[in-house]
């Protein structure tokens, strides 16, 4: 922690996550409006959008909602994508790289092949067919997600188990007759925790991006639950019209996944046993 | 060699067979029923039974898969449900589009991404490194038609440098091509950095400067060929990214590919068009990471294929 | 008419171009395009709605209403040189109920004679539809039908030449030969068409274009800024929404616009099987909650606000109803009624593109305040019209985007597949799944009326179908959208033609360069 | 080559003072300190001292390669030429390094560019310095590598570093920096990676082309027998200082420094154990061996083809037979990939062997299972490196601890007890069981791989080259621990070294490997004072002897690889037959 607090970027990626975070979890106190309401004043007479003003701040959508309240509650859907999808893909490809790192033999060919396959599959596409053949809906595009993202968790630590299996104090524990249980858990694990944080933060920036995407594409979380990426959605033809509309989830979403990818970046180096003191 | 080349060959059909399986079944699950489709709004019942019957949709499951796979080894991919043409010359006409726009991303990402990663390891750890690093990583971090919509609407709609989508000339390409490759530019920059730092301090970059070697001559003829390494291999998986990617910046860019018509088709489940574009990618990524393979013993030595 | 022929314009279009073989192709997009290639034996007045003779040069109606005789004009030939005669008629139309060609209009055919056997696959030519001579062809029904001319000008029953569909297989709605006013010159998948002027048409001076250019894969608002920049004539999917107003308002814009009606309802369909959806109450009290007018103000006032199925410009419309007011306390009183004092919960389908699901959003909104809570089920259309054509799948449908856009300016293309009794079977497009005896016994009897004298009497009958559908209530009519076509200003024609109610996005034919003038 | 320096050769490389610092979290380090000396043409000067003492930085520091801007020169100044290369622009120094002062380095394997050939690497070093023609510069190329007899020079130009051995890739690393007739040559350990054979052969090659071409040469080394055998004279170094600096004779003869004098005592000599019969103290040596090892044969397959179908094997080990009785120790020496480890593998159960072996009379089972964790109970094994064998997350009390939980011997406050004690019995103290492996210096962290060996109070252990990573001082201190466990616990060691020296100091008899059979075996006396072997005679005269007195004018060293072990499938090894020339001496009849 401390080794992370002397990275600038690291603290300003840690406090844009902070209030992101706050916002999503405090809500409906810190949303001026109801994210759903459909303010008649939101409109122009015409059906026009507001923009930024002294009402709402960050301007009204197509059906007269508030943006900043929307996008507060957008953070919500981001970040249960980003944490809930994002966890299992991270445990699901943790637990197939290392069965298929440790014990080699059929296993591996089993899982390995099978992540084979998975990486041949164009993930979006992939991602597209089952949303489009689970009905959106939040868990189910966390889901999605997850079943497309935990390959390249999975190729990680499958290749970090592979080496550390043949590292020379494995080899000596199991000189010792040390378990297969012991050997994984006690000592394999913890040397995959690392990576495996790391590649968590970047994954979770991933997951938001993807989540973005499939809202983008009109198949991600349902209206009239905002995302930051379904608010593009619903607004991208209007972004020479209403460009607000466009550009403060927009930005949103980049905070976001930069924040991640920043911490993930910083974590990297100061997990990285090889920055530790080695003789 | 030869062995290996038909080893992976062979692997490659596999992986290949699973993903057309997989997609077959998903694509068999989907609350979509096609024969309705091509039937349309104001058909009768029977209408609909007998183009049911004529595709072979109410056969059970494994016959129409078996069925699909012996036309697939004849290179048939079957027939729009609606644009009633076949998918292997609607997925001919757009490759080149791909293909274009592809080889454009790849430039403009290997352009890019290796500039800033080299810049930034040799100033590394001064505000030019930190600021490249941030920079790549906003580039890893914005989704793509966010990207996309902002280059369309400032250098295309408000300063007129560029067309405004579609294709053609070299100018249509530009913007699609930045757009699909900032991602890719962001990773290699952070590559190359690591890349070069880790090569840096190899004991034969000191064996190169004992010689009496210039700075240049070390960097560009010792260094950089080795940090070069794991970028090549990553440009084959980056197929699979750009599979992914097309998607969207077609579809922002009005590019003639075969993500836009891979989504028209999602958006109508005209499924031998979803199955022929998922196969066709699938073969892309598949090749990538063949030619990957291939290539990489001709730029390192030491690597063997067995 | 001392308009020269000659120049050319661009259409753009966002989606790839599907078949243009005339009895396969069965969307917006390619309903006009092969229009403009083939040709039937009736078509109507450009810019009307109004029958006319086409490749019939006169037709007569026996007495029973059963036998209708065409007359051949002479002369016309196909693309290809060939001249067409009575046979390519008869051919056409036994291709196009053939099951091996799996046309979705095939039951527009059902009232010819020796229909059902070669749906079956029993036969292979129709009994009814004899050639007298090469320039005369008969076609008995087998029962009267009053909407048979407006059969005969659909798109199913235009005439092919027979050697082209054989020599081109599966591949003639690539290769299209028709005897239209444009034959196909180019085709690029992907990219573009272009229709190049039929020098041979049998109307003289028709069409007005060299050539038309269609390209594809253009978003609509980048279809607008160029059609802006001189780059193209006509954005094909219309003025999109996000430009809209921009372009009304902007006056050298507005110039360009031309409004028309269209023959077309928005309407929320509600499964009257799925309770609570089977109480007339709660359709009823849906009826009156949901804000209609805020609905038009969203999508820019680019509708008029529905009370009843039948769209104004419809025969048959009945302008006296008055239907559900928008009344929130008179609805929530309606669903206590019901026993449903605090709502429920329920989904609502909507299609996944603009504006739809904001539409719908709205709809939510309004059914939120009544207590109702619907979920909102945003899917590709395919999967939206295979729930509606389950029983119990989707309790509620908004129809945009799919809408019902009538196959021909006749009442009863309203009724029968989207709520008669026959649509309201598995796969069927009635998505309410009313399904009302008495009215479709009605409907049959509108249906047989084939006397023009009694063409009042008819619409009347059709009128009182419709209000009595909405006393069950299984729809919603929201609104009747209007339909606005922007041109550039290199572009000539009467403003009709531009909306022309059964050419979207313009009837092709007629209009003109003024680049060449 | 003399003897005594030639002390009016003109002086070609000066330093004085010399002071380099090292940039470190707490703050400037001083790694050399102080240092002063001159060369002189023709002359050997060797630096030696133990890891750390900042011999390589010496080294770097005068070529100006130190790892910037981690360290700087501080001070000082290295005169060549009447040039202070301190004060020299980059570009000067350019021109300098390859062409005036050239270097090789320590490890022959990364020091060489792996993608680019042989050829192009050479040329480049040519083309620096020299305004030739291509054509010229590959004609020089061939030349060098002629000079450093590497076999095949034609081919070797087009080929990549890693198809060549560590031996020829020092030799290509030796031809580069000779390409230029630099006036010195600075060697940072030259074969400390390099079996003692190939050693032999690198440093003769040294030692011929310093006398064709003149050149003046630093030897950096800790390595005391190299010292002997090269040096005209020595510096020796500790904590960056010089402590000593003098004619080799002297140094060797009558060190003056203390540091020095440890330094040389620790050295294991060969030779030294001559004359002295190795008893076994054990009380109880039983007749029955604790460990019997018949026809132990290793193989590990090769893939490959459409199918990856196995196509040809490593035939690592092939029917290895040897026993080893309680309180017994068994050197076995070989060369780099005779199979030494692979035996010691085999035995631990790690990788799949054929043959059968008995550890206190039980036979070790093939598979995993509870029978497998039996007998591990009886044998443990140490391995080579101390700090790649300690899970460096773990703190080293449960390290140690470990074994006792496996077995579930010991839990709560008694497994704590017997920790502690094993780390009392190993010479480290209890309370630095809650310390993680890298507090520990080399030597220490070796003394918690034995004491962890020892928790199962086992019969025997393996011992696989585990004092090779230790300096010589450190490596005495471990050598004397085991022995005294041997005394004291009765424990049989298996002790696989490749230096016959250290091995002639513990072993009760020894087995010398070659290409993954036993070609010799017998007691040390028999193997050392009578090798009959012509591979063992051959490793015996390899080893550089700590004494100049004793130094040879010329290494009969033979050209060349040791052959693969990689057989074609189905093609066999030709098993050895032995010949015992008395009291239970085996040697292998010459094929
Ligand atoms: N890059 C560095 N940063 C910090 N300290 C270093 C660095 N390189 C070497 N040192 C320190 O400098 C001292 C001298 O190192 P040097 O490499 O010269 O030792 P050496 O005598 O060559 O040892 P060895 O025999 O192990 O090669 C050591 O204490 C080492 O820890
Ligand atoms: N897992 C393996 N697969 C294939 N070959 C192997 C494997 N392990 C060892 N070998 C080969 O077996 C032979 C013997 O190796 P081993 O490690 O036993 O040699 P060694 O005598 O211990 O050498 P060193 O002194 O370098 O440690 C070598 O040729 C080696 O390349
Ligand atoms: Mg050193
Ligand atoms: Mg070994």
């Amino acid at each position: 922690m401390e080794r992370l607090l002397r990275r600038k970027l690291a603290i300003i990626a840690l406090v844009v996550i902070t209030i992101i975070v706050g916002a999503a979890l405090f809500a409906p106190l810190v949303a001026p409006f109801d994210p759903s309401e459909q303010f008649f004043e939101g409109l122009t007479l015409e059906g026009a959008p507001l923009p930024p003003g002294e009402r709402f701040w960050l301007g009204t959508d197509l059906l007269g909602r508030d943006v900043l309240s929307r996008l507060i509650y957008g953070a919500q859907t981001s970040l249960i994508i980003g944490l809930v999808a994002n966890g299992i893909a991270v445990a699901v490809g943790a637990l197939v790289g290392i069965l298929a790192g440790f014990f080699r033999g059929w296993v591996e060919t089993v899982l390995m092949r099978f992540t084979d396959l998975m990486m041949a599959f164009p993930a979006l596409l992939l991602a597209i067919t089952l949303a489009a053949l689970f009905r959106p809906s939040l868990w189910i595009v966390a889901m999605v997600i997850a079943m497309v993202n935990w390959v390249q968790m999975a190729r990680v630590v499958y290749t970090e188990t592979r080496s550390l299996s043949e590292r020379e104090f494995i080899v000596a524990e199991r000189a010792m007759g040390a378990g297969l249980g012991r050997v994984l858990f006690r000592h394999i694990l913890p040397h995959l925790l690392s990576s495996i944080v790391v590649f968590g933060t970047l994954g979770i920036s991933t997951t938001v991006l993807l989540e973005a995407t499939l809202s983008y594409l009109g198949i991600g979380v349902q209206p009239p639950t905002p995302s930051w990426g379904n608010i593009i959605y619903e607004n991208q033809t209007y972004f020479t019209s209403a460009p607000w509309l466009v550009f403060f989830p927009g930005v949103a979403i980049i905070a976001l996944a930069l924040a991640f990818n920043l911490l993930g970046d910083a974590l990297r180096e100061v997990l990285d046993p090889t920055q530790k003191g080695r003789h | 060699m030869v062995s290996y080349v038909i080893r992976r060959l062979l692997q490659s059909a596999l992986i290949l067979l699973g993903v057309s399986l997989v997609t077959f079944i998903l694509l068999y699950l989907i609350p979509a029923d096609p024969a309705r489709q091509i039937a349309g709004r104001s058909a009768t019942a029977q209408t609909v039974e007998n183009i049911r019957e004529q595709l072979g949709l109410n056969l059970p499951f494994y016959e129409q898969y078996v069925r699909y796979l012996l036309n697939l080894l004849q290179g048939d991919l079957g027939r729009s449900y609606l644009q009633k043409t076949e998918v292997s010359e609607l997925i001919a006409a757009r490759l080149p589009a791909t293909l274009l726009l592809m080889a454009g991303a790849i430039f403009c990402e290997l352009l890019i991404g290796l500039t800033m990663g080299l810049v930034a390891a040799l100033k590394r750890n001064t505000p030019t490194d930190t600021t490249l690093m941030v920079l790549s990583f906003t580039g890893v971090s914005s989704p793509q038609f966010v990207i996309g919509i902002l280059l369309l609407y400032v250098f295309a709609v408000q300063l007129g440098w560029f067309p405004i989508g579609g294709y053609g000339t070299f100018m249509h390409l530009v913007l699609p091509s930045l757009t699909l490759g900032l991602l890719g530019a962001g990773w290699y920059a952070r590559m190359m950095r690591s890349a070069m730092l880790d090569v840096l301090r190899q004991d034969f970059i000191r064996t190169a400067r004992a010689k009496g070697l210039k700075r240049v001559q070390v960097l560009f003829g010792h260094a950089v060929p080795n940090a070069l390494l794991p970028i090549i291999a990553m440009i084959g998986i980056d197929i699979g990214l750009f599979m992914s990617g097309i998607v969207v910046v077609e579809s922002v860019f009005g590019w003639p590919g075969i993500g836009q018509l891979a989504w028209q088709a999602i958006q109508r489940v005209d499924i031998p068009i979803i199955m022929g574009v998922t196969l066709v990618s699938a073969c892309a990524i598949v090749l990538g990471n063949f030619l990957a393979d291939m290539v990489a013993p001709l730029i390192d030595p030491r690597i063997k294929l067995r | 008419e001392d308009i020269k022929q000659g120049g050319s314009m661009i259409v753009t279009y966002k989606d790839d171009v599907s078949t243009l073989d005339p009895a396969i192709g069965y969307d917006w997009q390619n309903w006009s395009m092969i229009k403009s290639l083939f040709d039937g034996l009736m078509d109507y007045e450009p810019g009307t709605t109004d029958l006319t003779t086409d490749l019939a040069e006169s037709y007569t109606i026996s007495e029973d209403g059963k036998t209708f005789t065409f007359k051949l004009r002479d002369g016309v030939t196909f693309h290809n040189g060939r001249k067409l005669t009575a046979e390519d008629v008869k051919y056409s139309l036994d291709r196009v109920v053939n099951p091996k060609t799996q046309s979705p209009g095939a039951g527009f055919f059902g009232s010819i004679k020796g229909y059902d056997a070669v749906a079956a696959g029993e036969a292979e030519s129709l009994d009814g539809v004899t050639v007298v001579d090469p320039l005369t062809v008969k076609i008995e029904l087998s029962r009267p039908d009053a909407t048979f001319l407006h059969v005969m000008a659909l798109n199913f029953s235009f005439v092919v030449p027979k050697e082209e569909v054989e020599k081109w297989g599966a591949d003639f709605g690539k290769h299209p030969v028709g005897s239209g006013a444009f034959s196909l010159e180019e085709w690029t998948l992907g990219q573009r068409l272009v229709f190049k002027r039929n020098a041979d048409y049998w109307r003289a001076g028709t069409p007005k274009l060299d050539q038309i250019t269609f390209e594809v894969g253009q978003e609509p608002v980048v279809a607008l800024l160029r059609m802006q920049r001189g780059e193209a004539d006509i954005p094909g999917d219309g003025i999109p929404p996000a430009k809209f107003l921009e372009v009304m308002k902007d006056p050298q814009s507005k110039d360009l616009i031309i409004e028309g009606g269209q023959l077309q309802t928005g309407y929320v369909s509600m499964n009257v099987k799925m309770p609570p959806f089977d109480k007339l109450e709660v359709r009823k009290a849906v009826n009156m909650a949901i804000n209609k007018e805020r609905i038009v103000r969203i999508i820019n006032g680019r509708a008029v606000v529905a009370n009843q199925p039948l769209p104004p410009s419809m025969p048959g419309y009945d302008k006296d109803y008055k239907g559900y007011p928008f009344d929130p306390e008179a609805a929530k009183k309606l669903l206590a009624e019901a026993g449903y004092p605090d709502g429920f919960e329920t989904e609502l389908y909507v299609y996944n593109t603009d504006p739809n699901p904001r539409i719908a959003q709205s709809i939510q909104a309004d059914l939120a305040a009544i207590g109702i809570k619907a979920e909102l089920k945003a899917l590709a259309q395919a999967n939206v019209i295979a729930a509606g054509g389950e029983a119990d799948q989707a309790p509620m449908i908004w129809s945009g985007g799919m809408a019902w856009i009538a196959d021909f300016p006749d009442p009863s293309n309203f009724y029968g597949p989207i709520l008669g009794c026959a649509g309201a079977v598995k796969g069927g497009w009635n998505w309410s799944w009313y399904c009302n005896e008495e009215l479709d016994k009605l409907a049959a009897e509108a249906d047989s009326i084939t006397d023009p004298a009694r063409k009042e009497e008819r619409e009347k009958l059709w009128g009182k179908i419709f209000t009595s559908i909405m006393d069950d209530a299984p729809w919603v009519p929201v609104f009747n959208e209007l339909r606005f076509t922007m041109r550039s200003d290199r572009l000539g024609g009467p403003d009709a033609i531009f909306v022309d109610p059964v050419h979207i996005p313009v009837n092709y034919d007629y209009v003109w360069a003024k680049d060449v003038q | 080559m003399t003897q005594t320096p030639d002390l009016a050769a003109e002086i070609v490389l000066s330093v004085q003072d010399l002071k380099t610092e090292v940039a470190t979290p707490d703050g400037a380090k001083t790694v050399v300190d102080g240092l002063s000396f001159d060369l002189r043409r023709g002359e050997t000067l060797c630096i030696a001292g133990e890891s750390g003492s900042g011999k390589s930085m010496t080294a770097l520091s005068i070529m100006r390669l130190l790892p910037e801007p981690m360290a700087r020169v501080a001070s000082g100044s290295v005169r060549l030429g009447g040039r202070d290369l301190c004060q020299l622009g980059e570009t000067e120094m350019c021109a300098i390094r390859g062409g005036d002062i050239a270097m090789i380095f320590q490890e022959p394997m990364t020091s060489l560019n792996p993608v680019l050939t042989i050829g192009r690497q050479l040329r480049e070093a040519i083309f620096v310095h020299q305004d030739v023609s291509r054509r010229e510069a590959e004609k020089r190329a061939l030349e060098t590598l002629e000079a450093v007899r590497l076999s095949e020079p034609k081919r070797r130009l087009k080929q990549y570093p890693h198809e060549l051995s560590g031996g020829m890739r020092q030799r290509v690393m030796i031809a580069m920096a000779l390409a230029c007739n630099p006036k010195v040559l600075i060697a940072d350990e030259p074969t400390t990676a390099l079996d003692v054979t190939i050693q032999a052969q690198i440093l003769q090659l040294i030692r011929d082309l310093q006398r064709d071409f003149g050149t003046a040469v630093i030897l950096i080394t800790h390595d005391m027998g190299v010292v002997a055998e090269m040096a005209d004279r020595v510096v020796v170094m500790n904590q960056g200082k010089i402590v000593e600096h003098g004619a080799v004779s002297e140094v060797f003869e009558r060190p003056k420094d203390a540091y020095t004098r440890e330094l040389l005592d620790a050295v294991p000599k060969l030779g030294a154990m001559t004359g002295q019969d190795a008893v076994i103290s054990a009380a109880g040596a039983g007749p029955e061996p604790v460990l019997e090892v018949k026809d132990l044969t290793v193989r590990f397959d090769l893939r490959g083809g459409i199918l990856d179908r196995v196509v040809s094997r490593v035939h690592a080990v092939e029917g290895v037979s040897f026993s080893l009785r309680a309180g017994e120790t068994l050197g076995l020496v070989g060369e780099s990939g005779c199979g030494k480890s692979t035996i010691g593998k085999a035995l631990m159960n790690l990788v799949p062997w054929e043959g059968s072996i008995r550890v206190a009379g039980r036979p070790i089972p093939h598979g995993r299972g509870e029978a497998d964790r039996l007998f591990r109970r009886d044998l443990q094994m140490i391995f080579q490196d101390p700090y790649a064998s300690l899970d460096p997350r773990m703190r080293v009390g449960d390290l140690v601890g470990e074994p006792l939980v496996i077995h579930g011997l010991a839990k709560g406050r008694e497994l704590r007890d017997r920790v502690a004690s094993l780390f009392e019995r190993v010479g480290l103290t209890p309370d630095q069981m809650d310390r993680h492996p890298h507090e520990f210096s080399g030597g220490q962290r070796q003394r918690i791989c034995i004491a962890r060996a020892l928790a199962l109070s086992p019969k025997a252990i393996i011992a696989d080259e585990s004092v090779s990573a230790l300096d010589v001082s450190v490596q005495a201190q471990v050598l004397d621990l085991l022995q005294e466990l041997q005394k004291e616990l009765d424990l049989s060691f298996l002790f696989i070294s490749h230096d016959m020296a250290v091995v002639e100091q513990v072993s009760h008899r020894v087995a010398v490997m070659y290409l993954g059979q036993i070609v010799e075996v017998g007691t040390r006396r028999q193997v050392f004072e009578n090798p009959r072997h012509p591979y063992t005679q051959r490793l015996m005269e390899a080893v550089p002897i700590p004494d100049p007195a004793r130094r040879r004018d010329v290494f009969k060293v033979p050209i060349g690889d040791i052959p693969s072990p990689v057989r074609a499938l189905g093609e066999s090894v030709e098993r050895v037959r032995y010949v015992d020339v008395g009291d239970r001496h085996l040697v292998a009849e010459p094929a």
